[in-house]
């Protein structure tokens, strides 16, 4: 079999995108051109809103409200996509490409059964007779890898967890077995155990025969399923190449800056943005004294069913001056939960949480109000932790509001926070929502370093963002780490992420910590098995693509 | 050269020409309800038996009522009364809505099983009995109405807002609210209430016109403004009576009544797009 | 437990619309003697039998008290006005009454279920012209719709009868008078609703999969954007009893509607309490059975997973 | 009585009387206790009864009292005993017989208590008892005499229901009556209506009817259309062959149309006033009242808002009245002139900023109590001239729109100026309604004499007419008292009520009792 004597499944020339008409119009994918074929992944990689998922979707005629596609060739399996009607749209969607949606999360009907979102497509397709449409069902989510599909069948979206959804959702793009699948980030907000499980799955898929095109903005499982890259950046395809050059020997600038800034590259200290200014000098504050203390914490939460949910479970920590603890485990494992307690937001149901040695609960209300202002919190969806009427520079000067500064000097201020995040003081005009994720991202961390924080809870602050912003972000908390002595409680599901920032890490499961101390100690030499799972699970790139342009990292 | 186009989106704001038709029509009316002379100088209770039921034309541009009074001259003058009624009733429901609402969201246990208590009595009782009684207790007239109306509307308003502020309550910004150090009560004014006020002034824009029109239906059913006062919902019922002899005095207050309601909530949607701040640059 | 609860808060919704009704029409100017006897000459024997029979001389307190007491028993009491048992005069109107809101509420839902569906994420024009429809239609006084509705399809072109209770013909005027105002804002509502949820990622993926426009409504968007009318279905109710009032009056229907009408002119308090313990039950059982619609409509909110 | 008015005959002359049938009618108001008149005041419910209920003597168009049940009667010299007798072959429609017994039961039951009759009792207000003398004679007896005897029995109030159905309970009457009419009804349900059918046995027609025999309708169904547009437009698409209570705005509608006619009719009895209230403010002044009456055109404020179709009043009864007195009418006429000298001498000489007219610094103030939601469409656009015109003489009418309990507190405790309606009732005795000094409303009970006139003069004609058996010595008496009531001003009298009923052209026969209210008996329709 020689591929390259076959019609490309898919053969792209000029992909143009446009969103809106007349002089709102604006371009947003500018002449994207790739083939692909079958039994051969092509991944795209590249800056978040470079225009990934827009050009997937238009591989579907689904490019969004508004959008309209120009293409000097849009050939599916041979024909000229450009003439199709809607109705030809129609058996070509999910029939000949299917598509996994980047929100996996909610690419399932909340209200509907799991078997039901199949069966639309068996119906749509005619794949299979009516009589055996369970029956095909069970074999789909079987073929990929859920256990129990008879039982899973009947069940709703949100009685599954996040790996089970993302799987089902897979089920449903391939049930008319189409010969393409366009799988748009089917791995984001997944733990690495189970964002293993998913790409074997597609892995399979593709040596059975399928065209997989694959966007993600995590290199290393690119590293480990594409034969071809694309790199975009603006809309453009700035580099690509079979997956093993782009990545292991980058030419284009952005390609390179990507790379570098995967953090499991680098030890602790090193900068992560290649256009950054040299790290300052960490003060070692081995011993810093210790600002928060945990012992024992548990907290129980009711479920609808009139049952009980023990989110955390014997949660013992402290916090000292100038030092970060990381925070990993499964989602759902209570990281958050313990984050919040420990920061004097909800009782604990069991054990204490004290500050400066004196509980929470200890203190009046007006005293807790201003702890609370040296203690603040980088919410895990930052976006929503503003109030969406205010605009970013009524945002940062919030707090500075509560602690009664006048209105000129409020305004200084912000303008000077806003510039140590990295940010134009232009953008206090503009709301939250008119920026971009690391903006936004840079805004809550602005708004937490406004009273001279002591301590900083930061929750999930890059999970959902590409690496170039990532990095831009976590060098950002260590130089102020370093300058102003600020400890940080930092959870992630990311395990490079955390082993890069952390002095000391805590796993947790099910509520539980399974395993807690210094970083190196636990990343090298794990003693329970879950950690030693989530190690294992981790992709990295291949070793010869760690190559440049840091050294590999030490022991 | 082309490939398919996806259709195109539906509009997200009103069209502009409709905002300025609105704008107009409401500096019209505030001039009518401000300063009625400017707009006419006929005397709207100048009941003359000799003029009874004349059609529009010279003299009268919208013609005469059953009573021989200026139909223009009494819509002008019924601006105010309706207007008024509209507006006070939707502002006093919706001020006592988002009060009872908050209270219903976060006035703690007991508090709270009264207020949605109380609002689901108001609200198993029929609206338009509420409003026969408040009228039976306090007489008839505008300002029963307007409290009658209120009355109604409120449990409305209220449900509304206390789910918003139940649904805001757990929001992650409120929270971070309570961490930036502000009070509960603090936290509740500045960032809960504003929030929540978002679908609630949707629902107002649209109460103002359908509490004209029940202010209509009151007067019909003989509660409401009463003769010889100009009201658009009294000249409406009354006239509905001459209708076949007579359209334009059934015809013209309801057109004013439509208008009204149309230019309200043209500009108040436009308004609102504002307060969220969706529209800013 | 829940059911228990439920049931006791009902009863407490019931409980207070009467004492609200009882303490109205206790306070509004006038003596009740005077309502019943109404513009005739009464010899003082006669009034004296009145003021006997119903109580009128006891303290408004102990009137209160054996009133309820009488609820309890499940006796609503003899209306002045009517002259029958107030259950009686109910229960021959209630049919009527029923059948109206029935249909009223049919047509609204199905109504603001089509239109919302046909504009949702529409041309510019075409939904612009029924957002434009629906906000003239609140604000279009019932009584006058419903008298527009008969000068033009009953007079003029006869296709519906004007008056009457009975035919099934005669029920689509009113219906549609009393459904129109409901509608449109139902139809709003359902738009907006209809449109977050067409933007929902797990759209795309159904329209990914080979979904029709009218497969993805069906199927997925409707069910979502009956969610918030669900919530509103109190109000409904409360607005077509509301309605019927009025709209009873211009079609000449049979019904409670008009029944209130006279019962709250001629101070009939047994009647009125009659009937606004109707309109509560019909309040709390549509609450209840809303609730347990919640959770066919959407399976995150059933209690046990 | 089903009397053919004056006037309602053209319509069927020469046409034969065609059998069989349904007549849909439709009314303008529910009823609270829709078809016993020996409880309920209302007209409706006198209309309603009249298919089904008898009475044992039947009043013509002229007044004259004509055998119905009763073939003869007689009066004792001193006026306080009639005896009648009966019919023999009357059978009510449940198979009882009629027979002195059964008037007797009717009788003692309009005046019982129990029965709380509202109207009928009244009417029977010199009632001492009824003797029976044997199966076909009855005799009445009153306490005192009591010449509008005759008229009243002839009224549905004191019609002979079976007595078999008046053992049930006062309210279950109230739905469903059974009489030896030419009809049978069935139940009435509020708000819809009932049906009637024809009673095939009917063979003792009243003499004042055209025909005698069964009904011509096999049946008619009533129903209750308050909406005036409705009423009116369900009568023009044919929905229904008859419609009461045409307001005037659409009378000349029907009549240009050719498929429906109108029946109109002048009902005898009070016209439709506004009445001033002689015992307080500033209409106790004789002057004020005088200039009030005279200062508003009410003949031209007629004409105009009725568009032509009720005759302006000029006295407080109606000319179609029994010994209507044409001489006192002079006394209405309008002088605008002669109202602002009559003002000025009673001492409202000043104005204030609003031009209104003041004496003492205090405005000529008059509150009148209106019930709008019960007032028809014309009586409101009425008052709101009548306040206009006052406004023009420098008086201050404040409209004052209540609710019925209110409007009735306001009447029976003395707290208004001026007052408006109009009481119907076939003969003049309803001057005494109005204006004797026995019906004013004292001690928190409602009485009919809206002025409040106390004048030893009218009592005085009024209970001669009662007493006079002749009747020129009644009009002679009921002429005194019109003069009276003129000289006192104590009414300003608007309009003639007038009853408009609209047919299908081929509605033939309806009739009018002299109450005013339409009769089926004789009517038929054409094919
Ligand atoms: N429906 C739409 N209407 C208008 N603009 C859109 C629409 N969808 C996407 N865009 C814009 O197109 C650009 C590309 O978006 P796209 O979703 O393809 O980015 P991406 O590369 O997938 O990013 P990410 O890694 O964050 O998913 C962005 O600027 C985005 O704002
Ligand atoms: N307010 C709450 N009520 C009930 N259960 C809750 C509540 N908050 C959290 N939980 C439950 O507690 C458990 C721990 O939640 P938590 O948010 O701490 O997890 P996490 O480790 O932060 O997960 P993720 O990585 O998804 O953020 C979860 O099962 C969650 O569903
Ligand atoms: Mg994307
Ligand atoms: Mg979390």
């Amino acid at each position: 079999m020689t591929p390259v004597l076959e019609v490309p499944l898919l053969d792209v020339t000029d992909l143009r995108v446009t969103f809106g008409h007349g002089r709102a119009a604006r371009e947003v994918v500018h002449g994207v051109s790739f083939t692909l074929a079958a039994s051969e992944c092509v991944a795209i990689v590249g800056e978040s809103g470079s225009g990934k998922s827009v050009t997937a979707r238009s591989l579907l005629g689904l490019a969004g409200i508004g959008g309209t596609v120009h293409a000097g060739r849009l050939d599916i399996a041979g024909e000229d996509a450009r003439a199709f009607t809607e109705r030809r749209w129609r058996q070509v969607r999910g029939g000949q490409v299917g598509l996994v949606l980047q929100d996996a999360l909610g690419s399932l009907d909340p209200v509907r059964k799991v078997a039901a979102e199949i069966t639309d497509a068996l119906r749509t397709h005619r794949t299979v007779t009516p009589a055996q449409r369970p029956q095909r069902v069970h074999e789909l989510l079987a073929a990929v890898g859920v256990p129990d599909p008879e039982i899973r069948a009947q069940q709703y979206p949100h009685q599954l967890s996040g790996g089970l959804r993302q799987r089902a959702l897979i089920a449903t793009a391939i049930a008319a077995d189409p010969a393409v699948l366009v799988a748009d980030e089917p791995t984001t907000a997944l733990d690495v155990t189970v964002q293993a499980q998913v790409l074997d799955l597609l892995a399979a898929r593709k040596d059975a025969g399928m065209a997989l095109l694959l966007i993600s903005h995590d290199l290393a499982v690119v590293s480990r399923i594409a034969d071809r890259v694309l790199v975009m950046k603006d809309g453009e395809v700035v580099e690509s190449g079979p997956g093993r050059e782009v990545l292991g020997d980058p030419r284009h600038a952005y390609t390179r800056r990507l790379i570098a800034a995967v953090p499991s590259a680098h030890p602790r200290g090193s900068r992560l943005s290649l256009d950054a200014a040299p790290a300052p000098t960490r003060p070692v504050l081995s011993g810093g004294e210790v600002v928060l203390e945990a012992h024992d914490l548990r907290k129980v939460y009711a479920t609808p069913d009139g049952g009980s949910l023990t989110a955390v479970d014997g949660v013992s920590l402290a916090v000292r001056a100038g030092r970060t603890v990381g925070v990993v485990g499964e989602s759902g494992s209570g990281k958050t939960t313990t984050g919040h307690l420990l920061f004097g937001y909800g009782r604990p149901d069991g054990g204490t949480v004290s500050v400066d040695g004196r509980a929470w609960a200890d203190h009046s209300p007006a005293e807790l109000r201003r702890l609370h202002q040296r203690f603040p919190v980088v919410h895990q969806d930052p976006a929503a932790s503003f109030d969406p009427r205010y605009t970013v520079g009524r945002t940062v000067a919030e707090p500075l509001q509560v602690a009664g500064v006048p209105r000129p000097e409020r305004r200084r201020r912000v303008a000077e926070l806003l510039g140590r995040v990295g940010l134009d003081p232009a953008l206090a005009e503009r709301h939250p929502r008119q920026l971009s994720g690391g903006q936004r991202q840079r805004v809550a961390i602005a708004r937490a370093l406004a009273l001279e924080p002591r301590v900083v809870l930061c929750d999930e602050p890059v999970s959902a963002l590409d690496v170039s912003v990532q990095a831009q972000i976590l060098d950002l908390l260590a130089d102020l780490q370093a300058t102003l002595g600020i400890a940080y409680v930092f959870i992630s599901h990311d395990l490079g992420v955390v082993r890069h920032v952390s002095d000391e890490v805590l796993v947790m499961q099910h509520g539980r910590v399974v395993e807690q101390g210094d970083v190196e100690d636990v990343f090298e030499r794990p003693q329970h098995p879950y950690t030693k799972s989530l190690l294992d699970a981790v992709p990295t790139l291949d070793a010869p693509l760690r190559a440049a342009p840091h050294p590999s990292r030490s022991a | 050269m082309t490939a398919p186009t996806v259709p195109v989106g539906a509009p997200r704001r009103p069209v502009r020409p409709a905002l300025l038709t609105g704008v107009a029509f409401l500096v019209l009316l505030a001039v009518a309800v401000i300063a009625p002379r400017a707009l006419t100088s006929i005397d709207p209770t100048a009941a003359d038996p000799l003029q009874i039921l004349q059609p529009p034309g010279a003299g009268h541009w919208l013609g005469t009522d059953q009573n021989g009074r200026d139909v223009f001259a009494r819509i002008v003058a019924g601006a105010r009364p309706s207007v008024l009624i509209g507006i006070f009733s939707s502002a006093l429901a919706l001020l006592a809505g988002t009060v009872l609402g908050v209270l219903g969201a976060k006035g703690g246990r007991v508090g709270s099983a009264i207020v949605t208590r109380l609002l689901d009595i108001v609200l198993a009782v029929p609206g338009l009995l509420l409003v026969l009684l408040a009228v039976a207790v306090l007489g008839s007239g505008t300002g029963p109405a307007v409290a009658g109306l209120a009355l109604v509307t409120t449990p409305g308003y209220a449900r509304l807002v206390r789910g918003e502020v139940i649904r805001l309550r757990d929001a992650e910004f409120v929270r971070a609210a309570h961490g930036l150090g502000w009070t509960r009560t603090q936290v509740v004014l500045r960032h809960v209430v504003p929030n929540a006020m978002g679908p609630v002034t949707v629902l107002a824009t649209l109460g103002i016109g359908s509490t004209i029109a029940a202010a209509a239906s009151l007067s019909y059913l003989g509660l409401g403004a009463q003769e010889p006062a100009a009201e658009w919902g009294l000249m409406l019922s009354v006239s509905t009576a001459y209708f076949s002899r007579a359209w334009w005095s059934a015809v013209f207050p309801g057109i004013a009544i439509t208008a009204t309601v149309l230019a309200i909530t043209v500009v108040g949607h436009h308004l609102q797009l504002r307060f969220d701040g969706r529209r800013a640059s | 437990m829940t059911a228990v609860r439920r049931l006791l808060g009902g009863l407490a919704v019931v409980w207070g619309a009467v004492t609200l009704t009882f303490l109205a029409l206790h306070l509004t100017p006038g003596s009740t003697v005077d309502a019943i006897v109404g513009q005739s000459v009464v010899t003082p024997e006669v009034r004296a039998q009145i003021v006997a029979e119903y109580g009128l001389d006891q303290p408004l307190w102990i009137q209160y008290l054996s009133y309820l007491g009488r609820l309890v028993r499940g006796d609503l009491g003899h209306s002045y006005g009517q002259g029958t048992q107030v259950a009686e005069a109910i229960g021959e109107q209630f049919g009527s009454t029923l059948l109206l809101v029935a249909v009223g509420l049919g047509l609204a839902f199905g109504g603001a279920v089509l239109v919302a569906a046909a504009t949702a994420h529409r041309s510019r024009w075409w939904r612009g012209s029924a957002v434009g429809a629906e906000r003239v239609s609140v604000a279009v006084p019932p009584f006058w719709l419903g008298i527009l509705l008969l000068v033009a399809f009953s007079f003029s072109l006869r296709w519906f009868p004007a008056i009457g209770s009975d035919s099934p013909r005669g029920l689509v005027l009113p219906a549609v008078a009393l459904a129109v105002a409901p509608a449109a804002m139902l139809s709003q509502v359902m738009r907006h609703a209809l449109e977050k949820t067409l933007e929902e990622p797990f759209v795309t993926s159904a329209r990914a999969r080979g979904l029709t426009r009218t497969a993805v409504l069906a199927r997925h968007a409707v069910r979502h954007a009956l969610l918030p009318v669900v919530t509103l279905a109190g109000w409904l109710v409360a607005a077509f009893i509301g309605g019927a009032i009025v709209t009873e009056t211009v079609f000449a229907r049979q019904g409670l509607g008009r029944l209130t009408v006279t019962a709250i002119e001629g101070k009939d308090f047994p009647l009125v309490s009659g009937l606004v313990l109707v309109s509560a039950v019909a309040y709390v059982v549509v609450g209840i059975g809303v609730d347990a619609l919640y959770g066919v409509l959407d399976p995150r909110l059933r209690a046990s997973t | 009585a089903c009397g053919s008015a004056p006037g309602t005959g053209g319509t069927d002359a020469g046409a034969t009387p065609v059998p069989g049938g349904t007549l849909a009618f439709a009314v303008n108001r529910d009823a609270t206790c829709p078809l016993d008149p020996q409880q309920s005041p209302a007209s409706l419910t006198s209309l309603l009864a009249r298919p089904v209920v008898d009475s044992l003597v039947a009043l013509g168009p002229d007044s004259t009292v004509k055998p119905w049940l009763a073939t003869e009667w007689t009066v004792s010299p001193d006026g306080t005993a009639y005896t009648f007798t009966l019919r023999p072959d009357v059978a009510f429609t449940n198979g009882e017989k009629l027979d002195a017994a059964a008037v007797k039961t009717n009788l003692d039951r309009i005046v019982a208590p129990a029965t709380k009759s509202q109207a009928a009792a009244s009417l029977l207000a010199a009632y001492a008892g009824t003797r029976v003398i044997d199966a076909s004679h009855v005799e009445i007896d009153l306490k005192r005499p009591d010449s509008t005897l005759l008229t009243n029995l002839s009224t549905p109030a004191l019609g002979i229901q079976a007595p078999g159905s008046l053992t049930r309970t006062p309210a279950e009457v109230c739905t469903q009556i059974v009489g030896s009419g030419p009809f049978t009804a069935g139940a009435y349900t509020p708000a819809k209506g009932l049906s009637y059918t024809k009673n095939p046995a009917y063979q003792w027609g009243p003499g004042t009817s055209a025909h005698t025999g069964p009904a011509y309708l096999d049946g008619i169904t009533v129903s209750v259309v308050p909406e005036d547009t409705s009423r009116v437009g369900a009568l023009s698409s044919g929905q229904i062959d008859v419609a009461s209570d045409i307001p005037p705005v659409n009378v000349a509608d029907i009549s240009a149309n050719s498929q429906l006619a109108l029946e109109k009719f002048t009902a005898p009895g009070g016209v439709y006033s506004y009445f001033p209230n002689v015992s307080r403010g500033p209409f106790a002044d004789v002057n004020v009242r005088k200039a009030f009456r005279a200062g508003i055109d009410w003949n031209t404020l007629v004409k105009q808002l009725f568009f032509g179709v009720y005759d302006a009043a000029s006295g407080p009864l109606s000319p179609t009245t029994f010994a209507y007195d044409k001489q006192s009418s002079a006394a209405y006429a309008y002088d605008r002139d002669a109202a602002n000298r009559l003002l000025d001498q009673a001492g409202w000489t000043t104005r204030d900023a609003e031009g209104f007219r003041t004496k003492d610094g205090t405005r000529l103030t008059l509150v009148h109590p209106f019930l709008a939601s019960r007032a028809s469409a014309a009586n409101a656009t009425l008052a709101v001239q009548v306040q206009a015109a006052a406004k023009q003489l420098g008086i201050d009418v404040q409209t004052q729109n209540v609710e019925y309990p209110a409007y009735l507190a306001a009447f029976v405790n003395n707290q208004y100026d001026l007052f408006d309606f109009s009481w119907s009732g076939s003969s003049p005795s309803v001057l005494g309604t109005l204006f004797g000094s026995n019906n004013i409303s004292t001690g928190g009970k409602f009485a009919t004499n809206a002025s409040r006139l106390a004048d030893p003069q009218l009592d005085q004609a009024l209970s001669t007419a009662l007493a006079a058996k002749d009747p020129a010595a009644q009009v002679a008496a009921y002429a005194k008292a019109q003069q009276a009531v003129a000289d006192q001003a104590a009414v300003f009298p608007a309009y003639v009520t007038t009853v408009a009923v609209g047919t299908r052209a081929d509605v033939h026969g309806i009739g009018f009792a002299p109450d005013g209210y339409p009769t089926f008996y004789d009517a038929w329709k054409g094919k």
